[in-house]
């Protein structure tokens, strides 16, 4: 352990009147798999927009590899090394699977117009890698076979693996998974609980937003609880299972 | 996925096209057609770019007339008042309609869908006016006459059967450019920006990088059409770079087929031939016919021409096999 | 200038954005109901200005029949080219349906012209002495309010609504989208023929006059982000006021010839503030 | 069923490009015409349309010229200056004609000379811009027929100054015509003694609230209004001046019926330049025009209706009655023209030489002298004043 690879002091983030996130500091070690839970408008989701740069934080820092992110866009913290998945999952459905996992590699490869439009040496060395790379991560979450279907032509559960697969070919530090089970079945979810730790083991920081509480306790070895935009409690899987907040947070919240 | 046709049968589409292009002239074409194939040719580049803004990246464009307008009358300006080699006049043209569209760009493309739309259109149309008002450098409404042809050493580009493998070059290029770029690391990222924008941006794409990027590129090849314009007809005047000019190269990318480079000169080559060839044989009543085979086309071919083309002939392949195979 | 003439000048300027509102109007129900752009929204503005001058002084009609006439047959022409034209694109997207209404267009454009003639046509007369601008500003009151009343009051409105929030969950309350996409296109054509109709005592009728009202009312549309009725109304009534103020109060030698430049500049700031503020909400909700 | 109609549509692609095998030669003068017949210059493109049309059954009916029937292709320009250059080439390459009559518009004009000129086929155009054949130089195949707008201005000018008015509002269309307008009115007036205290420029397309414009024009304290454009903004303009007290004078781009029947009762004395056609059973009968007018406009106004006879049907009779004349004179006779036609360029080369020496020819514009140096052949004295008084034109005598 190296220490946090993330962290947010005092982060907070308000939308009009309704506080979103509230004051929130957490730290996410290099090479875990957290687990940030909450009932239903805790902000899980708002949290992450703000790891991610979607959102600017009302105040609060976010520090990443101890670089502070600030205003940083989207797309620069990509680079950064910090990926996600989309709760709507969000796959670009205009291109093929394997076309979307190479996107993934945007960030990892340089060319640009000029050298895209002349076909110079360069941009086919590059494009020979992406393509490479692309199949590696495709076939990491088992769908090397599909790689030249229309990607909205998969099943759900496939396409949630597709979303990790091109999240994964940006080569990052962190990866923000958000809900990942929902909507896949038992089968499906104890597939995404082994990828999940296939990529720790690749050294992948990751850390999940998730409502299955089978799925969060079979993998995240730090868990994460907010509620109304507050953290409320962390620490181990069991160990947040037992603190009265928690229980009092999730009473008569629907329990999984 | 058309960008995907693979290699192989692509470049032999571009060896047949090329070909085609070749042969026309010195058959039966020779002078008949030239002037419409250049037209065409100078449509398609307008309408490729608009393709790459549109059906790659998902940006509407309502005002390409306005860089193509920009080319037409820095080349006119440059060359005719200012005594500029028509070659260099054309290269500060399309830099600088490059650049404008890059200035332009970013607050433009704060804008999303509709608003987008709207932007572009008032773009269009305030370049439509300031060409007929700026009267001191582009003549006000009557334009600009005798601006030179264009000339490599002592070849020049005088007459229309030259002019013709001059644009077909030029559009060839830009066809051929489109389509690396299409299939390139840049090419995706247009896409995603289509496809998803937070997407797009959660892979490390800039977005409003890549927007800007695509309407430059689409402003720089409505430029060099226009420039290619200005030597072609010699002669430069407000009336064809207005908002129905805009409207019809949107028309000419959708009915070409709006995700694929090539279907462009499908689109140009349609909406060119049936107005300048088809429909004179009805006389008056060539603008209702016009209206009633674009709606016939739309209705029955939504996804353009060139998409039912080859669903067409994948078809008839398909069936073809099927009775080698039974016989 | 004198504070009456600066007045007048500003009526003018509300009543002629009053048109492009009731124009823009049209726009906005075929999109909010149909997401398509109506490019032949500008023909049922000139159809309904050619049809009433062709009811009230060749037929003869008394000039309030002859209006409610015309209003009525672009209204089956706006009908007619949802049923041919539309409804049988069925896998068409949304792109191709604009292109359709292109095509439509210059259809019913070209028709018009061929059977009726290319010239202008003279003016109707004003509705009753000469206060044509209050007329104008009056019937697109009393339109606005109907619209209200039929959106807020009549099942048929209310569905139509609710089509437009959200086709999914309108169908699934038994709305038939496609027989509202239907009422959208007739009602967009009303629209557009009485903003053609009120304006004909102060133009020359003719078959290309759709082109520019159209024009303008896709602009005041644009500016409602063809989704806010209001929003179109707003940006209507600034776009005639910007013109006829760029006319009176003429800065610089060039006012009148730059009407149009202006009159787009301050449209588009409208917009781009309109977007920034957009992009708070949005983040907001 | 799809697919067959998408191949159905490609076979008609292609059999349009493809053309018809082996055209018949048969024996006809082709002359082509382009006139925009269904865009925004519609109101001129079909008058100049009908003119030809008529004028090709006239001729061939008497036999045609020497004997051999004329044929004329008429081609839309739909008013763009691409389609135009485009139709062109077809008429020169395709069609195979000998001259070329038209286009209507200024910029369809200046926009197809290159063409001509490089094609060395004679053309007439109809539209009324001085730059389409000053200077000559740019080209020496290129004539035309309209009276020139500095000719209108310097008319207009002369007769508002004759009624001691000094201060004069200026309104022209933004578009070609108004433009060329503007700039002569501008550059005239100090010659009669005229200041212009409102300059203003209307979209006549576009415009439908013209009262900011007369909010201007009443405060500029100008005593007169000068107008430069084509149907309807004119007639709108004067609609709305009506009750100001302000007189309103015109262009020759109004002298059509049209313009009485849109401005109405505000039509009532307005004056304006003009050919002569409008006034022709007023001229004398010593005028070299007055029978020319008058055939026109009894032959045409039977065809197309009473009172359609305007200024532009008679452009575009200028212009293909100079081709015929010029035709005649080439070949006096069937065997020489039977002869000539076997040599297309040859013939269209002297057709040029031809139509550059016409003299004396009484048109309906006026009367042509063409010469090297003048490929428009009017002087000052085609034109007149006129007023409408009761909804007719009354020629104002000097």
């Amino acid at each position: 352990m190296s220490g946090p690879i993330l962290e947010t002091r005092g982060v907070t983030k308000a939308f009009g009147g309704l506080v979103a996130v509230d004051n929130v500091d957490v730290g996410i070690e290099a090479g875990r798999v957290t687990a940030v839970i909450g009932p239903n408008g805790a902000g899980k989701t708002t949290l992450f927009n703000l790891i991610t740069g979607v959102y600017p934080v009302s105040s609060g820092e976010i520090r990443f590899d101890g670089v502070p992110l600030d205003n940083m866009p989207t797309h620069k913290r990509a680079a950064l090394g910090i990926a996600r998945t989309f709760q709507n999952v969000l796959l670009f459905g205009n291109m093929t699977v394997l076309e979307n996992v190479m996107s993934g590699q945007h960030p990892r490869s340089r060319y640009g117009f000029l050298e895209a439009a002349l076909r110079l040496p360069k941009s086919r060395r590059e494009e020979e890698t992406i393509t490479l790379n692309a199949i590696k991560y495709l076939n990491l979450v088992g769908l090397g076979l599909y790689a030249q279907r229309d990607a909205l032509s998969l099943p759900l559960g496939q396409q949630k693996l597709l979303a990790i697969a091109r999240a994964l070919a940006t080569e990052p530090k962190l990866l923000l998974l958000d809900e990942p089970g929902a909507g896949l079945n038992r089968l499906e979810k104890q597939e995404l609980g082994d990828l999940i730790r296939r990529i720790r083991e690749m050294g992948i920081t990751t850390v999940l937003v998730e409502h299955d509480m089978d799925l969060v306790m079979g993998i995240a070895e730090w868990v994460i609880v907010l509620d109304s935009g507050r953290k409320i409690a962390e620490g181990t899987a069991s160990q947040v299972q037992r603190d009265k907040r928690v229980i009092a947070a999730y009473l008569g919240e629907e329990v999984e | 996925m058309l960008s995907r046709v693979r290699g192989k049968w692509s470049y032999l589409a571009i060896a047949a096209l090329l070909l085609f292009l070749i042969i026309i002239p010195f058959k039966w074409f020779l002078g008949q057609y030239t002037v419409i194939l250049i037209f065409i040719g100078i449509h398609t580049m307008v309408t490729v770019g608009l393709c790459l803004l549109m059906g790659y990246t998902g940006q509407i464009s309502l005002g390409q007339a306005a860089f193509y307008g920009l080319g037409a009358y820095f080349s006119a300006v440059l060359t005719k008042t200012h005594g500029f080699n028509p070659w260099l006049a054309m290269l500060v043209a399309a830099l600088a309609t490059g650049g404008f569209a890059y200035a332009i760009g970013f607050p433009i493309f704060r804008l999303r869908g509709n608003y987008l739309a709207l932007a572009t259109l008032g773009l269009g149309i305030i370049m439509a006016v300031l060409f007929r008002e700026l009267d001191q450098f582009t003549g006000g409404p009557t334009g600009i006459t005798g601006i030179p042809y264009l000339s490599i050493g002592g070849f020049t580009f005088d007459s229309p059967f030259r002019r013709y493998f001059l644009v077909w070059f030029f559009c060839l290029a830009v066809l051929l450019v489109s389509q690396n770029i299409v299939r390139s690391r840049t090419g995706r990222a247009l896409r995603a920006v289509h496809g998803s924008e937070s997407a797009a941006e959660s892979v490390g794409i800039n977005v409003a990088q890549f927007k800007v990027k695509v309407f430059v590129l689409s402003a720089v090849y409505a430029s060099l059409a226009g420039s290619l314009y200005a030597h072609h007809i010699t002669y430069v005047n407000p009336s064809p770079f207005g908002f129905l000019f805009s409207v019809m190269v949107v028309v000419m990318a959708v009915v070409g087929g709006l995700a694929s480079v090539w279907g462009a000169i499908f689109g140009a080559a349609t909406v060119r031939i049936l107005s300048d060839e088809i429909l004179l044989r009805f006389g008056e009543w060539d603008v209702i016919v016009y209206g009633l085979i674009l709606v016939l086309v739309m209705v029955f071919m939504p996804r353009g021409l060139f998409v039912a083309l080859k669903e067409a002939y994948e078809r008839w392949r398909l069936t073809h096999r099927q009775r080698g195979a039974e016989a | 200038m004198s504070p009456e003439q600066f007045v007048d000048n500003l009526i003018s300027g509300v009543a002629q954005g009053s048109v492009y509102a009731l124009v823009g109007l049209g726009f906005t129900i075929i999109y909010t109901v149909t997401r398509i752009i109506n490019f032949a929204q500008g023909e049922f503005v000139m159809l309904g200005g050619v049809f009433s001058f062709l009811l009230f002084s060749s037929v003869g009609l008394p000039l309030p029949l002859a209006l409610l006439l015309a209003v009525l047959a672009a209204t089956v022409v706006g009908a007619v080219l949802y049923l041919l034209a539309i409804r049988p694109a069925r896998q068409a997207s949304v792109i191709s349906l604009i292109i359709i209404t292109i095509g439509a267009s210059t259809f019913i454009r070209g028709v018009v012209g061929q059977i009726w003639g290319k010239d202008y046509m003279p003016p109707l007369p004003h509705f009753s002495g000469d206060n044509q601008w209050l007329w104008i500003i009056g019937i697109t009151l009393v339109v606005m309010v109907a619209l209200h009343l039929f959106f807020s009051r009549t099942m048929m409105g209310k569905a139509l609504k609710a089509c437009s929030i959200n086709r999914q969950a309108a169908s699934l309350v038994g709305i038939d989208a496609r027989s509202m996409a239907f009422t959208s296109f007739a009602l967009a054509a009303a629209l557009g023929a009485i903003g053609g109709a009120v304006i004909t005592p102060l133009t020359a009728p003719h078959f290309r006059m759709g082109l520019t009202l159209g024009l303008k009312g896709f602009v005041a549309a644009a500016v409602g982000d063809f989704r806010s009725q209001v929003g179109t109304v707003v940006g209507g009534v600034i776009l005639g006021i910007a013109e006829a103020m760029v006319v009176v109060l003429d800065w610089g030698p060039f006012a009148s010839a730059y009407k149009d430049v202006i009159a787009m500049l301050v449209l588009l700031l409208v917009l781009f503030f309109r977007s920034s503020r957009g992009a708070a909400q949005e983040a907001a909700s | 069923m799809k697919h067959w109609l998408s191949l159905l549509l490609v076979a008609v692609l292609v059999a349009a490009v493809v053309p018809v095998v082996g055209c018949s030669e048969s024996e006809t003068i082709k002359i082509g015409a382009l006139f925009d017949v269904t865009g925004p210059n519609s109101p001129l493109g079909t008058p100049e349309k009908q003119v030809v049309e008529m004028m090709e059954t006239q001729i061939n009916h008497a036999g045609g010229i020497n004997g051999v029937p004329i044929e004329v292709i008429v081609y839309d320009t739909e008013g763009k200056e691409d389609s135009c250059v485009s139709l062109a080439t077809r008429l020169i390459e395709q069609d195979g004609v000998v001259a070329i009559i038209g286009p209507s518009s200024t910029g369809e004009s200046l926009a197809v000379i290159d063409t001509v000129d490089k094609a060395q086929i004679p053309m007439v155009s109809c539209a009324a811009d001085e730059r389409i054949t000053i200077p000559v130089g740019d080209s020496i195949w290129v004539f035309k027929t309209p009276q020139t707008t500095y000719m209108a201005v310097q008319e207009i000018y002369s007769y508002i100054q004759d009624q001691g008015i000094t201060k004069i509002a200026i309104m022209t269309d933004t578009k070609g015509f108004g433009a060329g307008g503007k700039k002569d009115l501008e550059d005239e007036a100090s010659n009669y003694g005229l200041t212009i205290v409102s300059n203003q420029s209307y979209d006549n397309e576009e415009t439908t609230n013209w009262d900011p414009f007369i909010s201007k024009i009443e405060n500029s304290g100008a005593e007169a209004v000068v107008c430069w454009g084509t149907n309807p903004g004119p007639a709108l303009i004067a609609k709305a001046l009506d009750g100001t007290g302000i007189p309103f004078f015109g262009s020759h781009g109004i002298a059509n019926t049209k313009f009485i029947e849109v401005a109405g009762d505000a039509a009532e004395g307005v004056i304006f330049p003009v050919g002569k056609m409008l006034v022709a059973d007023q001229l004398p009968d010593s005028d070299p025009q007055k029978a020319v007018l008058l055939q026109l406009k009894s032959d045409y106004e039977a065809l197309y209706g009473e009172g359609t006879c305007n200024t532009f049907a008679g452009h575009a009779y200028d212009a293909l009655k100079m081709v015929q004349m010029a035709v005649e004179e080439v070949a006096p006779d069937k065997e020489t023209l039977t002869e000539e036609l076997k040599d297309r360029k040859a013939f269209a080369a002297k057709i040029r030489t031809e139509i550059e020496n016409i003299e004396g020819f009484a048109g309906t514009g006026g009367v042509f002298n063409m010469s090297p140096d003048d490929h428009c052949g009017l002087s000052k004295g085609c034109m007149v004043v006129v007023k409408i008084v009761n909804g007719e034109w009354v020629w104002l005598q000097d």
